[in-house]
């Protein structure tokens, strides 16, 4: 039988991968990709929860989150091509027209 | 366990034989079926009435030399065409073949496996194969190779969507996303009570042309249209790679008359199943059969769409059918209870 | 067994996460969160959610990344500066960030009581079932699902928007 | 004919022999095949006529539209699926008799929210691939 805490070691491992990326990409196509990531390592922590409490209210969160994922990947990738149009460039830094 | 891990490994060896067979012979079918149509003979030289032509091809292009063009991105371009045939090939292991025979003194069920989400892994791996298509087109650096491949996607995910929902009124009559459930919900009429009969005509067709679109034959086989694309996304790919595109494209028209037949035609169901149950392999080999000969008549039978056609078809017609379908279903199946 | 099967998927998922960051070109990045995504879908199978586990690869791998795939194919936007130009120290604070969110994880981990999972129960309305999804989802959260429609067709609407200006 | 949770495990072992076939497949060639390339031959291919242009160009955005609308519309294939496996199972439970009409009703008001996308995507021509 796996521990509980492995699932939420793992869960805790993929976040800080996505956090540090979020850091260090400068693309902002590889960006989105990494909060995608951050996305799914707290889906794992809410399945695994579900099944440990036997619950089913986890798990149809995760369902929910994976459409607000979809949603959400369609208008932001939609904002980086509009960005790319006008910019010809996918790097965050030089998207800074709006600083003041 | 070790005796449930061996006998699931002799399933999946003996699937794996009897598909690449039944891939190779499906070839050369097609092309003695192309010839008999244009009134000529196809390939009748090697072997008695050109039985053992898949041999002789296949160490043909063993022996072709390998190409991998110098602009291109040389891990993906490998990778492509395994990203097609590894999906095509798992879609196996959850289709039923037969009921239950008993061989050795052991009941052995003529499936590999079968569990709760089955319908939705078989569609899970056709939106998977949409990435063999997609990157083999862009690795291959070629212009040809990218249009085909972009259009292929394009076309494979809209198509997928009205496959996706011409199932649910299969699933609204069954109960269940488990495929040997869903063969086992149209028992009755002595065997023959198939959904295609009962209540899904529609579904059917739906699903029947999603197919092949999803399979990319014509009259959708765009992405190959050889007129304006030389090949598609496989433009460049030689020897092997290029027998594993189109061993992919085999499997997926077997896998999708595998999926028809259970689906709708009753799977392995038949009058008198139940009093001999080797019965239940030869009905199902021979529905599945019948649906190869009927995609390969297609072929040679009608043109092929116009891009712009195509994307107006799929979604203009067969999305509102497919959700007409589900409507109807839903509402009998409430006026009924 | 089933340890070992865990210790494989997770080394994986992990391995394609930092496989992300490795990578210059965003298609691979994008390719290594496929892998990433489908070890999930295993872990989410050991634990017994199997609906979920199926539309992980459904919604996630099979529409959410094609059309990330898809984005960076049409683009075909130029590989990654392989330097940062601005913001250098951003670098060298995310290392010590990712150990403090590290260690502040496990400490939290630590004090989790171990509970076992629920014997497997083969019954229908097992937990993770389509079914059980499908009656739950339908009866006790239907205001979300409701809602969930208006959502996409907002998305709709605003990925239109966005992507189509400057084309007509 | 339990169903449960070990019958997965024929999924890894199909994928490690689907691997394995597809790894020796491309391996076959590398070991009896004769490789000469010459420098004509790795050019990209276009039908003999000298390159023209590179294929790492953008394309239309059309295609970005077409996968935006597939993914929306996919979710809602996936909130189908389940309700519509759940369906015949609460028209039998007597438990649930009352809400039938709800549970039908439901999906109703969420096929009509999204067709009304629908709609709008056939009014804004993203499927005229023509104009």
């Amino acid at each position: 039988m796996i521990p509980l805490s492995w699932y939420l070691g793992l869960s805790a491992l993929l976040f800080t991968i996505g956090a540090v990326g979020v850091f260090i990409k400068r693309n902002a196509i590889t960006i989105f990709l990494c909060i995608e990531l951050m996305l799914n390592a707290v889906n794992l922590t809410f399945v695994a929860l579900s099944s440990y409490f036997g619950d089913m209210g986890g798990q149809l969160f995760v369902f929910i989150v994976m459409t607000v994922a979809a949603a959400e990947a369609a208008v932001g990738l939609a904002i980086i091509i509009s960005i790319f149009r006008n910019r010809e460039s996918l790097n965050v830094d030089e998207a800074d027209s709006l600083k003041l | 366990m070790t005796d449930l891990l061996l006998e699931w490994t002799i399933k999946i060896a003996v699937i794996l034989g009897a598909l690449l067979t039944a891939v190779a012979y499906s070839v050369l079918l097609e092309r003695r079926i192309m010839g008999f149509i244009q009134l000529r003979r196809g390939p009748n030289r090697v072997g008695p009435f050109g039985l053992l032509q898949p041999a002789a091809d296949g160490l043909k292009l063993i022996f072709k030399e390998d190409i991998i063009p110098s602009q291109a991105s040389k891990l993906l371009y490998v990778i492509a065409p395994t990203l097609l045939l590894i999906p095509s090939l798992m879609i196996f292991i959850v289709i039923p073949f037969g009921s239950e025979i008993v061989l050795f003194g052991r009941k052995i069920a003529l499936q590999v496996t079968h569990f709760d989400v089955g319908l939705l892994y078989v569609l899970a791996l056709g939106s998977v194969s949409v990435y063999g298509i997609a990157l083999a087109g862009w690795a291959s650096n070629n212009k040809y190779s990218l249009m085909g491949g972009l259009r292929a996607s394009a076309q494979m995910i809209s198509y997928e969507l009205a496959l996706g929902l011409s199932v649910v009124g299969v699933l609204i009559q069954s109960g269940s996303l488990d495929l040997v459930e869903i063969v086992r919900s149209q028992g009755g009429w002595n065997g023959m009570h198939w959904n295609v009969f009962v209540s899904q005509p529609l579904g059917f067709l739906v699903f029947f042309i999603a197919a092949l679109a999803e399979a990319n034959r014509t009259p959708f086989d765009l992405p190959e249209a050889d007129s304006e694309l030389v090949a598609g996304y496989h433009t460049e790919y030689s020897s092997m790679k290029f027998v594993m595109f189109q061993m992919g494209e085999y499997c997926n028209l077997i896998a999708a008359a595998g999926v028809s037949t259970t689906l709708f035609w009753g799977g392995w169901m038949g009058p008198g199943v139940e009093t001999y149950p080797a019965l239940s392999l030869a009905y199902f080999t021979a529905k599945v059969f019948v649906f190869v000969f009927v995609f390969i008549w297609i072929r040679f039978t009608l043109p092929r769409f116009r891009y712009d056609q195509l994307m107006r078809f799929g979604w203009r017609v067969l999305l509102p059918l497919a959700i007409l379908n589900i409507i109807i279903t839903a509402t009998v199946k409430l006026l009924v209870s | 067994m089933e340890k070992a099967l865990f210790i494989i998927f997770a080394v994986v998922s992990v391995a394609a996460a930092l496989n992300i960051l490795l990578q210059r070109n965003p298609l691979y990045s994008a390719l290594s969160l496929v892998g990433t995504l489908i070890a999930l879908s295993a872990l989410y199978v050991m634990l017994r959610a199997q609906f979920i586990a199926a539309i992980q690869i459904v919604v996630y791998a099979g529409a959410i990344m094609v059309l990330f795939v898809f984005v960076i194919m049409l683009l075909n936007a130029p590989k990654e500066a392989p330097y940062i130009e601005k913001h250098k120290a951003l670098r060298f604070l995310a290392i010590p960030f990712a150990g403090l969110l590290i260690a502040e994880a496990f400490y939290v981990i630590r004090l989790v009581k171990p509970i076992q999972m629920p014997a497997s129960d083969d019954s229908a309305q097992a937990v993770g079932t389509t079914l059980s999804v499908g009656t739950k989802l339908f009866t006790d959260y239907l205001l979300p699902f409701e809602v969930t429609s208006v959502l996409i067709l907002m998305a709709i609407v605003g990925a239109m928007v966005l992507a189509r200006r400057g084309e007509d | 004919m339990q169903s449960s949770i070990t019958n997965y495990l024929p999924i890894l072992l199909m994928f490690l022999a689907a691997s394995g076939l597809a790894s020796i497949l491309i391996l076959l060639p590398r070991l009896l095949a004769r490789r000469r390339p010459t420098e004509a031959k790795l050019r990209p291919y276009e039908c003999g006529v000298e390159p023209v242009g590179s294929a790492r160009e953008r394309q239309s955005v059309k295609f970005y539209l077409v996968a935006m609308i597939f993914l929306l519309f996919d979710i809602e294939a996936v909130f189908l699926i389940p309700w519509a496996v759940a369906f015949p199972h609460v028209l039998k439970d007597p438990a649930y008799t009352p809400l039938k009409y709800v549970f039908y009703g439901e999906m109703m008001v969420f096929m009509v929210v999204l067709l009304v996308g629908l709609v709008y995507i056939y009014r804004k021509g993203v499927i005229e691939w023509n104009r």
